[in-house]
């Protein structure tokens, strides 16, 4: 049966890093209906203690350089349910933590004035998303891993409902779509299984090996990512993310936008490492040619040019998210083990990126009533906080892909593995939608840095300072990932394979 | 626009034919599903928690995680309820006013209701408790026991119904029974155990190995019984009355 | 044979609810469509499947939607 | 030929997958698609549990008895899996009607090219 020696805290790590969030949603459940003020510390709490063993489990992984595998219930892999801890894993749960704690503190005036009876319920919602996105990140069962999908697409339907009218419509519709696609992805699992017999990821993998050129794998494969870029909206599916996006109150976007597709392009890549395995993988041309030549860059060309053409800024930065995943889904199928490793540096960047691109629109709506390009010249913002234009203008290099910040180097070494791989098309529209995307910026940048209008010394136009130190450690995270690149990469990255 | 839908659909039933082709004849002893891993369990799930009823303790000991976060599944769409369906104070009627017993309105149903319920609650709690040895468990029974609150509250009127049944503690009693089901965890991990090892519980009880795996599954099962009875219920109230009721926040 | 038959009754059953026009007639044949589902799951000696299935499938799902559909009306264009 | 009529139910359960994802897709009213969403998840159930099926086989309740013949009982593990798709389902068709109240309280109307009409109004 189990081995029967003690357990300290430290060998529970995995799983704390689940749990702690798990149980702040109840204690904020239960103790925040009585007291209102008690539901934010509370929240916090849950996200600062799983924030702390994620950066404790990183350090452990990194040290003894070999991943962790955590048996649930104490029994063998194959028999129970287990978490697949490695150095990657753990640096992708920390930037999650970090982000939902960044969008804790921004948005606490906010949520208190626009949600005073059912402040509970909205945080201990958002505890739940978080334990789903942390579980999807770091567990290694594949039903376990419909399990977790379904808790953060049950609680991101309810967060999007929350803005009158449209939001509803959002919302079903979102609704909809979502479900099909997580049942792609059970259909997937059950094929697996049929052909198998087993649910761990590992133990699936080991038993393909022999019957790789069966049909009903490859189906398998098949119905699996498409599961995953129905969920994650890419070029053929996307009709329902900038509509549910913009629909919503700035602060749930911005828990959602860096989150929820990055964590799902990684729950692809993790099922392709580890139940597929690449070399399987690579062996499929045909899919490198639709995804990685044909969808990815139309998807590209036609995103940059929508978010060109928006007046409201926030919808245009939903089209940049989306422009953002299909370059990711692109650059996945060029079938190098080069394409991979940058995609997850990608990942891992741009959970940064669009987190502090959807901050800033959140500040720019709460404290200015800035919604559209156009309302940008009635406020001069510079004038009066020059410190929170300039970060700003770090993400918006590493969006673009200028050299000192990792964004250059993610897309540098895309268009390299593409030539690599004989596609052309894809990287050609990569930098034409990236200038695409200048000029989008260029149009903030004009408004924002060279602006005459006189600035009135109110209240309201200084941006507090809690504001200020979340984009300081946004920036200096986006340039930190752009100066020790190569530790990154060899490091951090390359344990995976 | 319905044209590219009609081919997509008969492209994908197409695709999903010529995939059954490959899938083993249904009830042939020899598939891969049913000689790889289901073997340990039918053999060792009773040596190991005198349990007969396998499904139990799959559902609650191996594979415990995954009906702990299914759980939370459900507790999420009552959270979501509260959050959509959302009335502000002054817009609920506040039911302690209202007359108790709405007297002779459908007679045939509340006498049937009157019938009814306590048997229903009496089978639920039987479910619930013989999950170890007949088919049931915590979410049939849970299920059961709110259909007997929803029949309550159908007959005699949702008002009577929400007076009657954990007046304003049911959000409470909601999160409870899943923190009981992450607290029996919790406590294995405070016992220097794995998380869910029920084996931890063995000295707190003072039992053998199967039998603390035995009871940490009947505790699991009063958590998830718990949580659904109350969410079921509070998704019927919610839906049925468009949360109108000045009830506490469930 | 048996479950051949109630299998060609649960696809009638499906495309039957899709297509009436009235939606209080299409969710109570849904609810007989779960009962078949779970008159198919204890077939195949899915005991507990089917309990829950009657109890959540044909039980509360049905009465959910009887529920919203007094709120919402019965009339549907296609 | 008689392969495929061996496995005639994988067929049928396809056949009930495609109509409820068509209904999910084409359907213009909302509730027809909520409707086509559960026959959706019922079809992937049914599939499941045919995988655990084994013929000349008991329920899945194991006597206290020392050697279990594997062949007398049924898989349990697509069972366990199907308990968690019911669940999710249920909790999934409860938000949907919901979110259906609200719209219908705002539009008064439950198609969904009437409800993009209005909206484009605004």
């Amino acid at each position: 049966m189990n081995t029967g020696e003690i357990l300290t805290l430290k060998d529970n790590l995995p799983v704390l890093i689940v749990v702690f969030p798990f149980l702040f949603a109840f204690f904020t459940g239960i103790f925040g209906s009585f007291k209102r003020f008690i539901c934010f510390p509370l929240a916090l709490i849950g996200v600062i203690c799983s924030l702390i063993s994620s950066l404790f489990g990183f350090c452990l992984v990194y040290n003894q350089r070999k991943d962790i595998v955590y048996t649930l219930g104490g029994w063998t892999r194959d028999i129970g349910i287990s978490f697949y801890l490695n150095s990657y894993n753990a640096s992708l749960l920390f930037l999650i933590n970090l982000s939902i704690l960044f969008v804790l503190l921004y948005s606490r005036r906010v949520i208190i004035l626009k949600f005073p009876d059912r402040l509970y319920a909205f945080y201990s919602l958002i505890l739940l998303f978080l334990t789903g996105i942390l579980g999807i990140v770091i567990t290694g069962d594949a039903f376990n891993l419909y399990v977790f999908l379904e808790i953060v697409s049950l609680s991101s339907y309810a967060m999007i409902a929350l803005n009158g009218k449209e939001s509803y419509v959002a919302a079903l519709r979102y609704l909809i779509i979502g479900t099909v696609g997580a049942t792609f992805y059970l259909l997937g699992v059950g094929i697996l299984y049929l052909k198998t017999g087993n649910l761990n990821m590992s133990e699936i993998h080991n038993a393909i090996i022999s019957q790789t050129n069966l049909l009903s794998i490859k189906a398998a494969f098949l119905f699996i990512t498409i599961g995953f870029s129905i969920k994650f909206a890419f070029f053929p599916f996307h009709s329902w993310l900038p509509f549910a996006y913009s629909k919503t109150i700035n602060t749930v976007s911005a828990v959602m936008a860096p989150i929820v597709t990055k964590v799902t392009i990684f729950a692809l890549i993790k099922v392709i490492v580890l139940v597929f395995g690449l070399s399987y993988v690579f062996s499929f041309t045909c899919l490198k040619f639709l995804f990685s030549s044909v969808l990815a860059p139309i998807g590209m060309i036609y995103f940059s040019l929508k978010a060109f053409s928006q007046k409201n800024i926030r919808l245009s930065f939903c089209y940049i998210l989306l422009m953002e995943c299909s370059l990711m889904f692109g650059a996945l199928f060029l079938n190098n083990i080069l394409s991979y490793q940058i995609t997850m540096y990608h990942v891992a960047l741009d959970i940064i990126m669009t987190l502090s691109l959807f901050l800033f629109v959140g500040v720019l709506e709460t404290y200015f009533r800035v919604y559209n390009f156009s309302d940008l010249e009635s406020v001069n913002i510079f004038k009066l906080n020059p410190t929170f234009c300039i970060l700003f203008f770090i993400t918006c290099l590493s969006v673009l892909g200028i050299p000192p910040t990792g964004g250059f180097f993610s897309k540098f070494y895309i268009i390299l593995a593409a030539f690599t791989a004989h596609v052309y098309f894809f990287p050609v529209c990569l930098i034409v939608s990236s200038f695409i995307i200048l000029v989008v910026f260029l149009r903030i940048f004009e408004k924002l840095y060279f602006n005459t209008k006189k600035a009135i010394e109110g209240a309201n136009n200084k941006v507090p300072v809690i504001m200020l130190l979340i984009f300081f450690v946004n920036a200096f995270l986006i340039l930190g990932f752009g100066f020790n690149f190569n530790l990154l990469l060899k490091k951090i990255i390359s344990l995976y394979f | 626009m319905k044209i590219y839908y009609k081919l997509v659909a008969i492209l994908l039933l197409f695709f999903l034919i010529s995939l059954t082709f490959d899938f083993p004849v249904t009830g042939d002893l020899t598939s891969p599903a049913n000689l790889n891993v289901s073997p340990y369990y039918l053999e060792n799930s009773v040596k190991q928690t005198h349990i007969p009823n396998v499904v139990t303790t799959v559902l609650a000991d191996y594979r415990g995680f995954d009906t702990l976060f299914e759980t939370s599944v459900i507790l999420t769409a009552g959270i979501a309820l509260i959050l959509i369906l959302f009335k502000s104070k002054r817009q609920k009627y506040s039911f302690s006013n209202l007359p108790r017993t709405t007297k002779g309105t459908d007679l045939v149903c509340q006498n049937s209701c009157k019938l009814a319920m306590p048997l229903m609650q009496l089978f639920a709690l039987y479910v619930i408790a013989h999950g170890h040895y007949s088919p049931g468990g915590g979410f049939q029974g849970g299920v059961i026991l709110a259909a007997s609150f929803i029949f309550y509250a159908i007959s005699f009127g949702v008002p009577n119904a929400l007076n009657r049944f954990f007046k304003n503690k049911r959000q409470m009693l909601a999160y409870l029974g899943v923190l009981i089901y992450a607290g029996v965890g919790a406590l294995c991990v405070i016992l220097k155990k794995k998380f869910l090892e029920y084996v931890a519980l063995k000295d707190i009880l003072r039992v053998s190995d199967e039998m603390a795996h035995s009871y940490g599954v009947l505790f699991v099962e009063i958590g998830v019984a718990l949580t659904i009875s109350i969410i079921m219920f509070a998704c019927y109230v919610f839906l049925a009355t468009g949360n109108s009721f000045d009830d506490e926040n469930l | 044979m048996l479950e051949f038959i109630i299998l060609l009754i649960l696809v009638i059953f499906a495309f039957l609810s899709l297509n009436v026009k009235n939606l209080f007639t299409a969710s109570i044949i849904l609810g007989a469509y779960s009962f078949l589902t779970c008159v198919l799951l204890s077939k195949m000696l899915a005991v507990d499947v089917a309990f829950t299935e009657a109890c959540v499938g044909s039980g509360v799902s049905t009465v959910l939607m009887v529920a919203t559909l007094c709120k919402v009306g019965f009339k549907t264009k296609d | 030929m008689d392969i495929f009529i061996s496995k005639i139910n994988y067929v049928l359960y396809f056949v009930l997958f495609t109509l409820g994802f068509y209904a999910m897709m084409a359907k213009n009213n909302f509730f027809k698609k909520i409707i086509g969403m559960s026959i959706f998840q019922a079809s992937v159930i049914l599939f499941y549990v045919s995988m655990g099926y084994k013929k000349g086989a008991n329920i899945p309740i194991v006597p206290e008895s020392h050697n279990v013949d594997v062949n007398l009982f049924a898989n349990p593990l697509p069972h366990v899996l199907m308990l968690t798709a019911i669940v999710v389902g249920v909790s999934t068709l409860a938000v949907a009607l919901s979110l259906l109240q609200k719209i219908h309280k705002e539009y008064r109307t439950i198609e969904e090219d009437e409800v993009l009409n209005l909206m484009e109004e605004e």
